[in-house]
């Protein structure tokens, strides 16, 4: 028997695979394909502290093995999340990780504090959101300022605190380092990185924002490379993601160091992604020889 | 909504870059209402899906009916699909046009180029319903026509086309008829035309179905949201999910 | 008719389109498909100090629309080069772009200046590669490591030097600045994004250097934001390049702020590549209403 | 070397996981020597090449029949091409083996699994220069044996499997001839055995081939190079372009 639960920092997990932050919604319109139980965790679509209605559209572009979104961290507020959004996932068991968004180190306490009432089970702490003006990104480019959030988002919660970083950065090992010291429980790697598209015709970005996030398999070699290099460095566990699809990525993504793993716009591309790959994971564990998914954990270092 | 292999059991040019895609499987048991759209992986190679009406459903084949024009690459690859091979479907998605007019009453469809294929399949539901129906389909030429015949099955259709060269020269609003006639209009088509007829038509109870890219298809991504006009408490509508049929009022074109 | 020659700093093009560093060795392979004559220009594969044997095998490996390389800056060394590879390009009507490389500013110094004796007519400097354990890329990742050995190039050559950059970077807009203000005649984006693969079979990076460089259509969106960025910001032409394989890709670039393209890996794809595209370019810009390369230029920025 | 749409012409699976595919072009003119391979362009969804050695050249069908074994998705992928299909194909490349050997002398091959299937071309212009051929063919096991007719055609053969399925139980190494009569080896396999074989016949003059991952499989990346073991000026060599064929001498291996 494939042993292919996760035991987290205040997560346990029936398995090492939940859907991404922004990739999933609040879980409902998934809940027509599968049944969310199914899940290792689910991750939600982030939440600031007012509601956002986020960027003009065209928000999506597709691009070689990816796409380039920017949607502006559209969502109903904290609040809304937590009247309207999150009662419906209530009844399913499986932990909720809350994406905690802002503008200002104001608003991510105020977001991980309203969060912290019983409504969901862990925090993953979005500094890394590539496609708002301010705030965001900042935080998750910049050391001391990811560890005073990452600091302040702590002395607001009881609930454990994955940090998600960016991969727009020279080091992101010192990112990691930095969030680490103040206190983080986990690492989410990686964010998207910033991308365009120009359409010839129109000769202008296909994206209103311009700019937008690059997710997909064209960026798996620079999580995986950014997951082995963190791995090293750090003592806290890692939510790997970054181009998803088979199995065989999320071995790879537990070699290089993950200890569980997020799958993101692969959802948009096969609904049913998430429950494919958590069915098909003791297979593939047990064809490259491992007997628990623990066992393939940073198995790619000497 | 359910993702499913489809068979393609007719696969045929019918105009100038317009293909008909007829496809076998579950999901066409499953279209509650015209205007539906699937979401179709064209292949591997490429990584978000393409949103396309359904054109029609036959409950007797299993299968729905769709009709496509050739826009860019993943269209361009569609058309290489042979009879009998399987292609990748989500759907059916989204929330159609009402069918909800009286007996007797008139309806409108004003449709402009690939925005047509939709009000065909309404078009029958309205008919099948006692409703009388008009069409005006505007084309970019004669060579783009497709399926006048069918609409002149449903009832009276005026044709437009941008160069003359068939039907009245000019736009679907240079053609519409006699407005006091009309209970009701539906209308898909680019989106200035659809910005024209909603002026036009001012007043006029309407339905009209708007095109955004998208990328979960299903209501979870937020890609394809619009704002609303109203004092609509979220302010905004998701057209893969809450549309891509909306009110004219409901929505800021 | 449509225009398609281009003039850069020191360099009259007849028409944008040139081979990549360490994608098209020194030409002589490339030189059974077609006339290089046709080519806008060659930039030829680094050249270092001493001559260099590169890492250990495996050096490649296939990625989602792309591949990871760590060559590691194999090549004769700048005298070699010289002596054995140059006069074969010599003949050829086309200008040829010499890649300098090295560990140490001396070393930069050292190939920059004798490269500057007739046999080039131009030089990129690659402070970017991201494959050699020292030296090449903390300059690139650095602004003011990156101005010095800038300086340092310019004071041993009259050539033109074109600095080439290292996406790796959290603010690709300071490296730019920082080497125009050190006189930069212009830049070349963008060289490799550090990636990893992992083969779940051996448990080990594929790549016998861990980490490679991933290229292909992968990065282009990167590219393309980063070229964006930066042509706002600078007043230096830009050599683009990363995952171009079609004309409407080389359209993409110019609009966003290149004045000149680069193709590589997509000549292992197909050999002729650039042959190709240069013959397709006319009538690529004629669908889009251009009669120029150069009246696309920046055309994405309004 | 040339750049070409070659076309299917045979496509057939002759052993466990291995196919025997034929391509017909003008590639097929342009093979100097046995032991050249050509860069397969399996579909789009790939970015690299998969280099395949030469198996034997029809100059009357004008064809190219390679022997490959599905070891990956690329191979996997190549499987699904039909006969009429044109492959993108780029060769052939690299410099084979020599056929420079004396009539009447006496030429061993030795070849491992897929490394086969270079050394029945060879033979087969060995034998018509003159040279008595004899082979020593390694398998995993019994449904994985190809082209034992065709080597038999050739002159004596000896087949090992790893679990004595057929043949002699064991590896190449373990069923060599009596070394006194060979003048000449020639080899192709896992290195692994290249190495023990190059060991064991130490002394004997002979020829092996190398894989390497490619880039370019022209000689113009760097990917595929060899430290070279004398005092080669270079200080390495390139398996696509100056090898595959080697000197035992030549390389370390
Ligand atoms: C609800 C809905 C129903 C539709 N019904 C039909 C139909 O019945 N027949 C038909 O021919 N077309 C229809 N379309 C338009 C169709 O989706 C696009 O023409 C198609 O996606 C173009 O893909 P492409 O790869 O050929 O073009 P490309 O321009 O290469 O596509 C690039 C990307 O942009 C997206 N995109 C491009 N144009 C549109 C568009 N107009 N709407 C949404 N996304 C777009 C593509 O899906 C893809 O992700 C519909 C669109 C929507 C939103
Ligand atoms: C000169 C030469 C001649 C060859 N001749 C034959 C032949 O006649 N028949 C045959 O079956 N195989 C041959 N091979 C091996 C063949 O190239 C690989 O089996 C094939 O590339 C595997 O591709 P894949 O996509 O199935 O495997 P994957 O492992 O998915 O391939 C991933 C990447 O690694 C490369 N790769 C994997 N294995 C090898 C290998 N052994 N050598 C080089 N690159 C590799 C692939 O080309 C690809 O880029 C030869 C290799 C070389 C170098
Ligand atoms: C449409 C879309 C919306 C996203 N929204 C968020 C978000 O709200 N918060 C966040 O932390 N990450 C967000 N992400 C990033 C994903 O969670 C994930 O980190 C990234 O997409 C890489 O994974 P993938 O390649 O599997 O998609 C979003 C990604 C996409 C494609
Ligand atoms: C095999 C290989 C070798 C390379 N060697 C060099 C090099 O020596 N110097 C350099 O500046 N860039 C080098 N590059 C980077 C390319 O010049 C180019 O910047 C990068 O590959 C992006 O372009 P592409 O996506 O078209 O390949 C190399 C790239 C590859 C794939
Ligand atoms: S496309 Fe994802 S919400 Fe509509
Ligand atoms: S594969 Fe490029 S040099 Fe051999």
């Amino acid at each position: 028997m494939t042993e292919i639960s996760v035991r987290l920092p205040g997560l346990d997990l029936k398995n090492p695979v939940m859907p991404a932050s922004g990739c999933f919604g609040f879980g409902k319109e998934f809940s027509q394909f599968y049944d969310l139980s199914e899940l290792g965790a689910i991750i939600i679509k982030a939440a600031t502290g007012a509601k956002r209605f986020g960027n003009q559209t065209p928000r999506v572009a597709e691009t070689a093995s990816g796409m380039l979104n920017a949607i502006g961290l559209q969502n109903p507020g904290v609040d809304g999340i937590i009247e309207h959004e999150l009662p419906f996932l209530h009844p399913y068991n499986t932990p909720i990780i809350a994406n905690v968004a802002g503008s200002t180190l104001e608003e991510y306490a105020e977001v991980a504090n309203k969060l912290s009432n019983g409504s969901v089970q862990a925090l993953e702490l979005n500094i890394s959101c590539p496609n708002v003006k301010e705030g965001g990104v900042q935080f998750g480019t910049d050391p001391e300022l990811a560890y005073e959030v990452t600091q302040e988002v702590k002395k607001q919660t009881d609930l454990p605190v994955y940090v998600k970083l960016s991969p727009n950065v020279t080091d992101i090992v010192s990112l990691a380092k930095a969030v680490e010291q103040a206190g983080a429980d986990g690492l989410s790697m990686i964010n998207t990185l910033t991308g365009m598209r120009i359409d010839p015709r129109s000769r202008k970005p296909i994206i209103a924002n311009q700019t937008g996030g690059l997710s997909g398999p064209a960026i798996k070699p620079i999580a995986i490379r950014m997951i082995h290099q963190v791995y090293k460095e750090v003592n806290i566990p890692i939510i790997g993601m970054g181009g998803i699809e088979t199995a065989d990525d999320i071995i790879e993504y537990l070699l290089a160091g993950a200890n569980a793993v997020a799958i993101g716009s692969a959802n948009f591309k096969n609904p049913n992604i998430c429950k494919e790959l958590i069915e098909q994971l003791p297979d593939a564990l047990e064809k490259y020889g491992f007997t628990s998914v623990q066992e393939a954990v940073g198995g790619a270092h000497d | 909504m359910i993702r499913e292999w489809m068979k393609v059991v007719n696969h045929q040019q019918i105009a100038f870059q317009t293909y008909l895609l007829e496809l076998q499987g579950e999901i066409s048991t499953l279209v509650e209402r015209p205007g539906q759209f699937v979401h179709v992986q064209v292949s591997d190679q490429f990584f978000l899906r393409r949103p396309v009406s359904i054109a029609d459903v036959s409950p007797v084949k299993g299968t729905i009916t769709l009709l496509y024009k050739v826009m860019g690459e993943g269209t361009e690859a569609l058309t290489k699909k042979a009879v009998g091979d399987k292609v990748d479907i989500v759907g059916p998605g989204g929330n159609g046009f009402p069918v909800e007019q009286e007996k007797g009453e008139e309806a409108l469809l004003i449709g402009g180029g690939i925005g047509i294929p939709p009000l065909y399949y309404l078009g029958k539901q309205l008919v099948a319903n006692g409703i009388n129906v008009k069409s005006v389909l505007g084309y970019r030429s004669k060579a783009e026509l497709f399926y006048v015949e069918e609409f002149n099955a449903l009832g009276e259709v005026q044709i437009t086309t941008n160069d003359g060269s068939v039907g009245e020269k000019g736009f679907v609003t240079d053609a519409l008829p006699h407005l006091e006639s009309i209970d009701a209009y539906y209308t898909c088509g680019p989106s200035i035309m659809l910005k024209n007829v909603k002026e036009k038509l001012d007043g006029v109870p309407g339905y009209i179905s708007i095109e955004e890219r998208m990328g979960c298809g299903i209501g979870a991504c937020f890609a394809c949201v619009l704002e609303t006009s109203e004092s609509c408490d979220k302010g905004y509508v998701r057209v893969c999910s809450d549309g891509p049929v909306f009110r004219p009022g409901e929505v800021i074109l």
